[in-house]
């Protein structure tokens, strides 16, 4: 471990960073716009000069020299002394920041950017107060250069992290810096826009409100939204995400750093994918059919019910002698009944309805429910991946299944014991943001006597529930996901369910029995207590502002 | 009824004119009636039993009514104190605001919430109400009547019941005035209404002794206790009692103030602590009877003042003018000069309402328990030792037993060296806790 | 806190009378007695509203009175707001709700598709004035201000600029470039150009 | 006649044992049936003292009101109401004084018992008042001795004043005005003055010893007292 001396400061710091990292790591806030830990160096925004001590020339003492160094691109050495807080870093500051408002428009109030915008932030710390510039100011039209992207040229610092990123991490290079000097601008090649899996990362990376998502144009000011920690349910990746909210509503899904799985990267599944969550056609209330047509219900009567249905379903003694205890009755207790957990559940949800089931029918057959894959894991130059199974807890269920034991089938062996009609209750859990229920799934389905759909929308199984059960989406619950490679992550909640809509844990926790409020993290206690697996939860370093 | 209707119908009652055609168009046929049914009430008039029961029913009429135009009247005397003009909307100089109060009343959601107790919470107004109106029994309204075409030297009382213990029928009927209070606090389930109903029954078990205490001043002096007695006394002599025991008097009035809750002593709905006090859940009617109730009291209480010190029906003090007139005109003029005093009465309690602040609980106990019931005591010993010695057939002796007390207080008072009342510094600063 | 910090006042001694309070009480019922009688100062000080107003004794200071809020038009009667969020960003009382869209007019980008005010929630303290960068919303002198129902008193943006034409003769638009975002001393000419180059 | 009574008051006496708080409430019910039927009976059975004299029918009402609020007294399972029945048997019993010429007595009656004992007594119910009732509010003390106590007193008075004859109508205006201020004062000075006297004197005490108890100690403040 090197260390250098940062304004005085000794610090240490990580082999073969550049000072930059190991400032802002320090916990310096060094501005910079064109360095980014993902991506190569090139040291062209010169806003993180810094003094360095050098050896004299004549003397071979160590002195200040002269001249400023770019931080982003001098790795650290040992016992290296540098220094920030001179007048000379501050003076290279302040005439950067200048020169880069020369043309920059004063438009923050209609900026998207405005509240996260470096160059906001950095006017405000080091630059200027006013401008001296008397000429008119150079202005560009706005591009459109992608299906997701809009490019202000006139606010662009030309920092090319957008560029870079389009070359190393995508591996796609739509973006190019065109022309030179003052005349220099980012754009795409004719006919080719900027259109790659990743490409929604390029607005988080822009420092200034150049590149600008469509989708989130004109909708917030950004320090109205409130960022909740998530996990993304894109994919089985377990990409972490911030969910910025307000009033309730997602407006936009940004990118969380995670060192093991996304780094500071989503793909854009994971991105733009959340639409679903505010769709009008979900399901807002609980129904029970009755002689043949549903009812509305109220969420109280749902556990006694479900709870003496399944009782009645199970063959042999009552529910109160119905322990897991060696009574003759045992191996037919609840043959007929199967729960089909769903790979979109949460961990927590998952081990509470099974348990739930287990111990109302202690024969019931657990499923893992219908795990959607598309295609092939897509992995990119750097190692990001994008995986092809779009579940985000398959294998968190599986691990619970596996626990629990018993009997368990996966969903096509589960349909095909239907089409049989080997089941008379069935618990299906949905919860998937497409359609699922494909008509062969909807009529095996259709072969089980009591069906309870616990779903987000309303599908081909709405005829034939005997109970429907509306869901909440990832972002309006919490509890943890284990992702493709076992890395348990949690997530929380950022906004509350649709009106009438009661959150799965907390539906599950009332169902298994309990009251009070369902915490992810009690019951993640319990389940560690049974399963090591689940006893240690992964939660990325959170990284400073600007730090990135 | 439409918007345009009420409009137009509010202009018309806004116009003099039309307030005076209604009055004429009611009065005549009523004057007509009365005409008519002359040999009718003419026995009614005459007879001992009814006459007094007639009376009762015209004051009672008088004093329901007159609590409307006693809200009109603080409403205003608050507006004038204020330099405001108080309520002059409905009808000419605000004098229908009464009515427009009264139907607001009448319309209002009649709400009695989930947890009340609810024989308790539909009990505790009437309650009230029924005790602060029992009291007008003993009241001699106008002393005797002999009507024209009576036998002469008969005469009919004016007074319902000409009870021996007079005044102790009203002390005792007084001292129930506290349940519908407790009982509204109790029974609302609420704890400022609860915190409320506390401190009624105490401020008024607490101010009953000093009242009590001033009451036995004049009735040592006086040697009755019938009420009919003491006004008779007071109109022949001339000499009224204030004149005779101006303390007690004081004494009086300042417990009055507190047995009917009035400012300064309305602790127990005291707004900016409580809430609304005992009355918090109570809306439309069982409020407005609890209103009628404080109004009512008012005026059973300033009625019963008047008779022990202010002469009860007599005009004028230092004459017995009037004193053995009994002719039906002068019936009527004593009527008036009482009612014409409750209401100066009443004004003054008004007017005190709006000049005074609230007292803070602790205080208001320790100005009874030390200061009022204290110099009641003193009062009445001394009172008691000069009736003793025949001090009350000179009425300037009772005068001087006040003035002599009064003075040695103020001498104890500038002795000592702590404020009658106030802050006290030997003391825990919490006496009696916020109740 | 230092003993010498302490200082101790000596409560004013009182006379007996005065610690009988009864002087005290009198003396106050005779002052509010003087003002029971005192017809002048009474009508010196009582507005009789409906029929008196402020206004009409013109002691309402139109420039800076914070009554009902008006949304300003610019020259070319369109709306002034930029939908900046400043006003509602800057409301202590969380009244103002913005939903904001791409302008139809090339000299600007955003503004307001949905501009309402909950005229009830409102404090009227003005910052939301203060805030606007384009002096697009303005407290008027206007404040009788009554509806029957919570919704209607929910101004929208059309009621708003109606609230505009109603007064803006008694307090007239400042009309500053609309453009200018208050931050470059009137120079309009910071915008992106609104058209757009396709490359796609 | 005395055989009846007996059988009357009996069942009055058992269920008032029924009625009484705490019981099962089919019990209680049973009781109150038991008490109205005794109520019934006794109201029967002085049927023919009903209408001797006027203002008796007054006596009559006013002793029933009186007896059953001494009844709902003890039988009411919540102390507030068992208050506010007292009061109105002290009401009740005022009016039967009055009756009686007992003027003064009557009043005396309310103002110390409805006025201040009893305000008193509902004044320390509601401050003491719990989330739900207490067992020694829900549950009668020693309710068969009471009960059989009662009904012995109950019994022997009524046999004693049924055996007697039925008593004259006796106009208002003859009876000796003993209940009147004058008459009670004249006889307290002069018959009973050393009983007033030591009454006075026991009340002064207790008094003082109510001031001794309820007076607080000034707090003690060490530094305070270590300055003095």
């Amino acid at each position: 471990m090197p260390k250098i001396i940062i304004d005085g400061r000794e610090i240490e710091c990580r082999a073969g960073i550049p000072v930059l990292q190991a400032a802002l790591e320090a916990g310096l806030a060094v501005p910079h716009y064109c360095y980014h830990p993902g991506l190569s160096i090139v040291a062209s925004c010169r806003l993180c000069l810094m003094e360095m001590k050098l050896p004299h020339p004549q003397t071979r003492e160590l002195v200040w020299a002269p001249k400023l160094f770019p931080s982003c691109q001098t790795p650290v050495q040992d016992g290296m002394e540098v220094r920030f807080d001179s007048a000379a870093v501050r003076d290279n500051q302040k005439h950067v920041m200048e020169y880069y408002l020369l043309n920059h428009p004063l438009d923050c109030p209609v900026c998207d950017k405005a509240g996260e915008c470096y160059l906001q932030d950095y006017t405000e710390a080091h630059g200027p107060g006013s401008s001296r510039m008397v000429e008119d100011k150079q202005k560009n039209p706005k591009k459109d250069i992608g299906p997701h992207t809009l490019l202000y040229q006139d606010r662009c610092v030309l920092c090319s992290r957008c560029v870079r990123f389009c070359d190393e991490i995508a591996g796609t290079g739509e973006l190019a810096v065109v022309n030179r000097g003052s005349r220099g601008e980012i754009d795409v090649f004719p006919g080719r826009p900027l259109d790659n899996p990743l490409q929604g990362n390029v607005v988080d990376l822009c420092p200034v409100g150049a590149l600008l998502d469509k989708d989130f144009l004109f909708k917030q000011r950004v320090w109205l939204l409130r960022s909740t920690k998530s996990v993304s349910p894109a994919d089985s990746g377990g990409q972490t995400i911030w969910i910025d909210s307000n009033e309730q509503g997602i407006h936009r899904i940004r990118p969380r750093y995670n060192e093991r799985v996304n780094e500071w990267w989503i793909s854009d599944e994971a991105r733009f994918g959340w639409k679903y969550v505010h769709r009008p056609d979900r399901l807002n209330r609980p129904q029970v059919r009755e002689a043949g047509t549903m009812r509305p219900a109220r969420w109280e009567e749902l556990p006694t019910l479900l709870r003496s249905r399944f009782a009645e379903m199970t063959p042999g003694a009552s529910l109160a002698e119905g322990a897991l205890g060696p009574s003759p009755d045992t191996a037919l207790k609840g043959r007929g009944i199967a729960a089909v957990l769903s790979p979109m559940m949460s961990c927590e949800e998952a081990w509470l309805l099974a348990r739930f089931v287990r111990d109302v029918a202690p024969q019931a057959t657990l499923v893992l429910g219908h795990v959607p894959v598309v295609g092939e894991d897509q992995t990119f130059p750097k190692g990001f991946t994008i995986k092809a199974e779009k579940c985000p807890n398959r294998r968190g269920v599986e691990t619970i299944l596996r626990h629990l034991g018993g009997h368990t089938a996966d969903f096509r062996t589960f349909l095909g014991q239907a089409v049989e009609r080997r089941f008379d209750a069935a618990y299906i859990v949905g919860g998937y943001p497409d359609v699922w229920v494909t008509p062969d799934v909807a009529d095996a389905l259709a072969k089980v006597e009591f069906l309870v759909v616990h779903d987000l929308f309303p599908s081909r199984l709405n005829e034939r529930a005997a109970v429907q059960i509306p869901g909440a989406t990832w972002a309006e619950r919490e509890g943890t996901f284990m992702n493709c490679d076992g890395l348990l992550q949690p997530f929380e909640r950022a906004i509350v369910p649709p009106e009438g809509v009661k959150s799965d844990g907390q539906f599950v926790y009332e169902l298994a029995g309990r009251s009070g409020l369902f915490h992810a993290r009690k019951v993640r206690d319990e389940m560690a207590a049974e399963m090591p697996q689940f006893a240690e939860v992964f939660v990325p370093r959170e990284l400073p502002k600007h730090a990135h | 009824m439409t918007n345009q209707t009420i409009q137009r119908v509010e202009g018309a009652l806004r116009n003099p004119l039309v307030l005076v055609g209604v009055g004429a168009v009611l009065t005549v046929p009523a004057a007509l009636v009365l005409v008519l049914a002359f040999p009718l009430y003419r026995g009614l008039l005459s007879d001992p039993f009814w006459f007094p029961l007639l009376v009762m029913a015209a004051v009672l009429f008088l004093i329901l009514n007159a609590t409307a135009v006693c809200i009109l009247a603080e409403r205003k005397i608050a507006g004038f104190t204020q330099d405001r003009y108080g309520p002059n909307r409905v009808g000419f100089w605000g004098l229908l605001q009464p009515v427009a109060d009264g139907l607001k009343f009448l319309l209002k959601e009649d709400i009695i919430p989930r947890r009340v107790d609810k024989p308790l919470f539909l009990l505790a107004p009437c309650l009230a109400l029924i005790v602060s109106l029992v009291g007008f029994a003993v009241i001699p309204w106008a002393g005797e009547v002999h009507w024209p075409w009576m036998e002469a030297g008969t005469t009919v009382s004016t007074q319902v019941a000409r009870l021996d213990i007079g005044i102790l029928y009203v002390i005792a009927v007084g001292s129930l005035g506290v349940y519908g209070l407790v009982l509204a606090g109790y029974a609302s389930n609420n704890k400022y209404s609860f915190y409320g109903g506390l401190r009624a029954t105490a401020q008024m078990i607490s101010y009953e002794l000093p009242l009590g205490l001033a009451l036995l001043c004049v009735l040592l002096t006086t040697g009755t206790l019938r009420l009919e007695e003491i006004v008779n006394q007071q109109a022949h002599s001339g000499v009224w009692y204030v004149f005779v025991h101006p303390l007690a008097f004081l004494l009086i009035v300042i417990c009055l103030f507190a047995e009917t809750n009035r400012a300064p002593f309305d602790l127990p709905e005291a707004e900016q602590e409580l809430v609304g006090g005992y009355h918090t859940e109570y809306s439309a009617m069982k409020f407005a009877l609890f209103f009628l109730a404080e109004y009512a009291h008012m005026i059973t209480g300033s009625a019963v003042a008047i008779a022990l010190f202010l002469g009860g029906w007599a005009p004028l003090p230092f004459t017995s003018w009037l004193a053995d007139n009994t002719a039906w005109w002068a019936m009527l003029l004593k009527f008036g000069v009482y009612l014409l005093k409750v209401a100066l009465f009443i004004g003054v309690m008004m007017w005190v309402r709006w000049t005074i602040p609230r007292f803070r609980f602790d205080q208001l106990m320790r100005l009874a328990w030390r200061s009022l019931v204290p110099l009641g005591l003193l009062l009445m010993a001394a009172v008691a030792v000069l009736t003793l010695f025949g001090g009350q057939r000179v009425w300037w002796a009772g005068l001087g037993v006040n003035v002599l007390v009064l003075l040695g207080v103020l001498w104890w008072a500038a002795r000592s060296k702590q404020p009658m009342t106030g802050r006290q510094e030997d003391l825990p600063p919490v006496e009696f806790g916020a109740m | 806190m230092r003993d010498e910090d302490i200082i101790v006042l000596q409560e004013p001694k009182l006379s007996p009378a005065e610690r009988l309070y009864l002087p005290q009480i009198f003396d106050g019922m005779v002052t509010t007695l003087r003002h029971m009688f005192s017809l002048k100062r009474r009508q010196q000080v009582v507005r009789q509203y409906p029929e008196d107003t402020r206004q009409g004794r013109g002691e309402l200071r139109i420039a800076n009175y914070r009554g009902v809020h008006r949304l300003n038009k610019d020259a070319e009667g369109r709306v002034a707001c930029v939908a900046c969020f400043m006003c509602s960003t800057a409301c202590p009382a969380h009244c103002i709700h913005i939903e904001a869209g791409e302008s139809p007019w090339p000299d600007r980008e955003k503004y307001p598709v949905k501009f309402e005010i909950d005229e009830l929630r409102c404090i009227y303290c003005g910052m939301c004035e203060e805030a606007c960068p384009v002096d697009a919303i303005e407290l008027t002198p206007h404040y009788e201000l009554v509806g029957r129902t919570r919704e209607e008193m929910i101004f929208d943006k059309e009621k708003l600029l109606q609230v505009f034409e109603e007064t803006k003769h008694t307090k007239p638009r400042k009309d500053p470039p609309i453009t200018d975002y208050g931050l470059t001393g009137g120079q309009g000419k910071d915008v992106a150009s609104p058209n757009v180059e396709r490359k796609v | 006649m005395a055989g009846l009574l007996t059988i009357i008051l009996a069942l009055g006496a058992v269920g008032l044992f029924l009625a009484l708080p705490g019981g099962q409430a089919r019990a209680v019910r049973a009781g109150q049936i038991g008490l109205a039927a005794s109520g019934v009976g006794l109201l029967a059975a002085t049927l023919g003292w009903l209408f001797p004299w006027p203002g008796a029918n007054f006596f009559a009402g006013c002793a029933l009101v009186a007896l059953f609020a001494a009844v709902r007294v003890i039988t009411h399972p919540r102390p507030v109401y068992s208050a506010l029945y007292f009061v109105l048997l002290i009401l009740a019993a005022a009016a039967l004084l009055v009756q009686m010429q007992a003027e003064f007595l009557a009043a005396a009656l309310v103002i110390v018992y409805a006025g201040a004992i009893l305000v008193t007594y509902v004044f320390v119910i509601m401050l003491a008042q719990q989330a739900r009732p207490l067992v020694h509010d829900i549950r009668s003390h020693e309710p068969l001795l009471g009960c059989l106590a009662g009904f012995l007193l109950l019994w022997s008075i009524a046999v004693r004043l049924f055996a007697a004859p039925v008593p004259p109508a006796v106009p208002a205006a003859d009876l000796p005005a003993a209940g009147t201020v004058a008459a009670v004062g004249t006889s307290l000075l002069t018959t009973y003055v050393i009983a007033m006297q030591l009454a006075g004197l026991l009340l002064l005490a207790a008094l003082v010893g109510a001031i001794a108890i309820a007076r607080r100690r000034p707090l003690r403040d060490p530094l305070l007292e270590g300055e003095e």
